[in-house]
């Protein structure tokens, strides 16, 4: 049976051939991918394909299909789709998408806020500004956007992923 | 003589410390804060003494509270490290009158070169040269307008009382000038609590050169060569190596012995760095000093092969220094890189996290200073370093390959970190020639851009794998239901292969 | 020029060998048995490939395997690293007639220097002193009686083609003789296939001293002077450092010539390691040459700041040195210790098994050379050596506190090190001298002994920490049931922290 | 509810008296600890006692109560008995002691038996050599025995913890 897997913006279908211990034969986009899979650390994949040798590493995402896949040097979102991801992703799209939220990514204080809500901001224009870990970062809006609602106020404390302003 | 050290300090400085006590038979004594309980200054010591809320201002800067501990846990020796209490004059005084020895300056030498105005006046006095400007902390715009037409532009007008680039402006043209003043007096008020500035000719194509020196209390000074820390990002160091590529025999000779002349003129004792600032044609003006031990001294240490901590310790023990400076020589070159918990690829974002899983790089010429282990969160109140990375090798170039080759083998998982940055560093044309001043950032950017690196089969080498964990787990959770999808031959020999061992 | 390096070998010299090809910008090929699939050099390579089941003679032996290897990846070049093929002039030879570079001496050398009693006879030619005794292999036991009575007890008897202590039977008596030969022979018979023996004089209170050299295939030999490595059990290196303590700038001077002229008798390229037979007179004679590098090579780079492996790698590539005698120096003093998974206490059992846990020691003037990671299972059939540790500092007696210093952080769980032994080894008054020969472990025995060195407390604090592991277990496995007899304000916050975040 | 615990020979009575997040305190053989511990690494506790630094690493031993616990330089034998183990610790008691097999520690090959069924060895004599990691091992015996049973032959593989001989 095979998944369809979104690596950063790629969509690809994958498909497991066959397995013998260790052994995989998988289709990606129809490429067949012979490889010797192991997981020799937490989280540490040792593949060889090809007489070539990996060190991946994988992260736990969001949920159990999310990953963060670290290859030598690049960094991939990889997310499993199966039938209840694709639920989701539907259903998300109707109470508006991620872009529409400034997200905190991590925990930290609110120092200004420089909008109010019904404000229209411009593209590049920093909207919230938040203090952790002695550096103070500014989020800011890549398009022409109109404030939607605030839903933190300057001093309060803030937990990673934690919604801040909605923009529209 | 000192039996017992109190480290005032957390993350790798408090046990860079730690280590250097260990080799010298000494106690150590831990502080920490509530977040750090689990920190590994606290581990690695021989005691331990909670000191108060997690933000620093409740715990580390209590001067109070680590003198408390210090005399519950009979320490005789505070070791500050550095940032936190290490250049504050009293707190070295505090120590002084309780009795415990600071393994620092005295707190004359550490006021006056505290204050950049005060440092200026007895560099002229000294005759080490500076960079032309005012000699007396500016507090009216109107005076600072007439000195910058004096002086003429490009200048920079910094905070009297400041450092780490707060309350800085450069002014380029004329018409910049009022608002940059207004923009920096009051920067500095906020940062310092005092608005006082002054205002500095402008090297433009600067270089940022370092040199170590070390005093003891019988009025002995030698410097042990320089660093080259112009790759900065805002302010912050981010690689430094020694010798400088740019410097040459004289020069070196001629700063070095400046920044002793520097340091006598405060009758400085205990490890210190003076701070030059230099063009293309190696005119150089003292900038600052540092009364404490840097986070690059460790590049020197492996250069001259002096262990500066000990040195510090046994210059606080009243000893004299164990050399002069004909002993001191530089044996081949060494660089070292700050490992921080931050996206490079999202605006240098900190990330604070749990560290998930790290592999630490070994080898030949490799030395690794850091603090975090697998498990351990990295908190949200402090810096945000992991790690320095130090290489050594006989030449400029295969310390290079040789950096190179230690962050390709360094794995921190959990957290964002500057390793991919600090491999496009190494990279740059401008880098690997040597050819690079303070505007190294500014001016590679394009070549600091994350660049995808591989493609095709290692992005789907990633996808598979992601897709292996995720069939292999979906099994495991599964155990009862045979999946049939799952091809042939599925067999618990090689189920047992694949999973991971513990 | 080598482009592509194959790695004949595995564990911490085939990863380090590879850090070198790294830092030369040079693809490594690794092989592994089926064993080792998971193993450090396989993941550390840019290509591996199967060769075979897990006893090293159907794998790492195998050399109809390896240039099978060689020739499908496409590599120019094998790195044999210590031990397998590495003295095997077969191979050597092989490799030539394949068009394949063996990075190591000729085959003539490794043939004319394997052999103990030609070696012996090239040396006496060369002008090189060696140890009395018989320059031809002697096959019967009447004429060793003989030869023995001509000499004068003490003698030693060793297997002509022997190595690692097999075959070997020291002879103080007279009664001793007959027993000793047989013994001998047939050990050397049964490990060898050949029971010629030789004799020599037995120097009571012997040093172990060996010097390295480099050589290129021009002609052109150097010494990178000493290393002692009068430390052994059972014949095998425990302990190694450079300088000697007991060595004077003459005797060096005088052994290093005589082992630049050691290795030019047999026209000797690569790096190589004359091993002496010192006495306490500092008279010394030529033991053996290993024509390969050697496990103890770190502490020889670290002094003298040169990168072994990257040597071997050019003058296989016919570059000439680089330097010349007179360019190479000796700087501070540097120690290695060789960590092995074995039971100190329990008569040195090899204790294989999954590491559980490690914390690799870090800072100044520390090297880590391994190979094993947390899950990696230490397989049964190979040398059970975990890593090496190598300091080094401007003193012996720092070296010592800081080789101190980094096993105190040195911790492995899962099985049983020789960290504990080594610990011991540093704290015997006759290594603090510096005053020891190879009888060092036999005379110190009792210094050796395990000791336990935490009592009252340590011991309650280990108790005490096993039971709270234990409650703490069995609360998770019953989290509805509320346990009365844990005590008062049992609260979720304290729960979570004492619980490890993951 | 005091637990009996056995560390290497010692036993010793230990008891919970109370806790509060990672403060403990207990009593052993009625001195009291008031200690804070927490597992730091997995299968490593950071111990602060009397503002002492410890780091205490424990093993898993042969099942959940029985613990390896490495100090800083030393290591103990410590086992919690609970009921169930003086039970089956009573029951072992009676089909012989551990002492009176010799085991192999670790995988490996029989290489030769020096005794048969019978025979007599005197304190200090090899029973049993098995090689392993490249190097024989010797099994003697520390007082005068005889062989009872002999489990294995030479040339066998032997897995860790396998019984080989049998002595009384």
């Amino acid at each position: 049976m095979p998944y369809e897997i979104k690596i950063n913006e790629h969509l690809a279908t994958v498909d497991l051939l066959s397995r013998e211990g260790s052994s995989y034969l998988i289709a990606i986009n129809n490429k067949v991918y012979e490889l010797d899979a192991i997981e020799v650390e937490r989280g540490v994949y040792s593949i060889l394909s090809d007489n070539r040798s990996f060190n991946i590493e994988l992260v736990a995402g969001k949920d159990s299909k999310s990953y963060i896949v670290n290859t030598q040097y690049d960094s991939f979102n990889v997310k499993i789709i199966d039938a209840e991801t694709k639920y989701q992703m539907n259903r998300r799209k109707d109470i508006g998408e991620d872009d529409n939220m400034i997200v905190s990514p991590m925990p930290g204080k609110v120092v200004r806020i420089l909008f109010k809500e019904g404000d229209k901001v411009k593209a590049g224009e920093t909207v919230i500004i938040v203090s952790a870990m002695k550096m103070e970062s500014e989020y800011k809006v890549k398009q022409d956007r109109t404030i939607k609602r605030i839903l933190v106020k300057e001093g309060d404390s803030v937990n990673s992923d934690q919604p801040m302003v909605i923009i529209e | 003589m000192i039996k017992k050290v109190l480290v005032a300090n957390r993350g790798e400085i408090a046990v860079r410390v730690m280590r250097s006590c260990r080799e010298m038979g000494l106690t150590t004594v831990a502080v920490y804060s509530d977040v750090d309980r689990t920190a590994m200054h606290v581990r690695y010591a021989d005691e331990a003494f909670a000191i108060g809320p997690s933000p620093s201002a409740e715990s580390y800067l209590r001067m109070d509270k680590i003198i408390d501990v210090a005399k519950k846990s009979g320490a005789d020796a505070i070791h500050p490290g550095y940032g936190f209490l290490s250049e504050n004059a009293a707190f070295a005084e505090l120590c002084e009158q309780e009795g415990i020895a600071f393994i620092g300056p005295s707190p004359f030498a550490i006021k006056t070169m505290g204050d950049k105005i005060t440092a200026r006046k007895t560099m002229i006095k000294a005759g080490v040269p500076v960079v032309p400007g005012t000699t007396e902390p500016i507090k009216d715009t109107k005076t600072a307008i007439e000195v910058i037409n004096e002086i003429g532009l490009p200048v920079m007008i910094k905070a009297s009382a400041g450092g780490g680039g707060k309350g800085m402006r450069l002014v380029k043209t004329e018409k910049e000038i009022i608002n940059a003043i207004s923009a920096a007096r009051s920067e500095a008020k906020a940062a310092f609590g005092d608005d006082a500035v002054y205002i500095e000719k402008y090297i433009s194509s600067p270089h940022h050169i370092e040199f170590q020196v070390l005093g003891d209390k019988h009025g002995n000074v030698v410097h042990l060569f320089e660093r080259e820390c112009s790759i900065q990002r805002r302010h912050q160091k981010v690689v430094e190596e020694t010798p400088s590529p740019i410097l040459n025999h004289e020069v070196r000779m001629k700063m070095g012995a400046d920044a002793v002349a520097a340091a006598k003129a405060v009758n400085y004792y205990g490890a210190g760095t003076i701070e030059f600032i230099v063009d293309d044609d190696l005119n150089y003006y003292f900038l600052e000093m540092n009364t404490r031990l840097q986070v690059e001294h460790p590049i020197t240490e492996r250069v001259v092969g002096v262990d500066l901590v000990k040195q510090q310790i046994n210059i606080a023990n009243g000893m004299e220094l164990s050399f002069r400076q004909e002993d001191l020589k530089q044996h081949g070159h060494a660089i070292e890189v700050r490992i921080y918990a931050e996206d490079p690829d999202n605006n240098f974002m900190p990330s604070p996290g749990i560290i998930k899983h790290i592999s630490e790089p070994l080898g030949l010429g490799v030395r690794h200073d850091g603090y975090v282990y697998e498990g351990y969160e990295i908190p949200i109140y402090y810096d945000p370093m992991i790690s320095k990375l130090i290489v050594w090798s006989e030449s400029r170039d295969e310390a290079i390959a040789r950096l190179k080759r230690a962050l390709y083998a360094y794995k921190i998982t959990g957290v964002k970190t500057s390793i991919p940055y600090l491999h496009r560093i190494l990279e740059v044309p401008d880098f690997v020639k040597g050819r690079y001043n303070t505007h190294f950032i500014e001016e590679n950017k394009e070549y600091l851009q994350p660049k995808q690196n591989c493609v095709d089969q290692c992005m789907e080498v990633a996808a598979i794998t992601a897709f292996i964990d995720y069939i292999n787990k979906l099994e495991q959770l599964q155990p009862a239901r045979p999946d049939k999808h799952l091809g042939n031959n599925w067999k618990d020999l090689g189920r047992k292969r694949s999973v991971l061992r513990y």
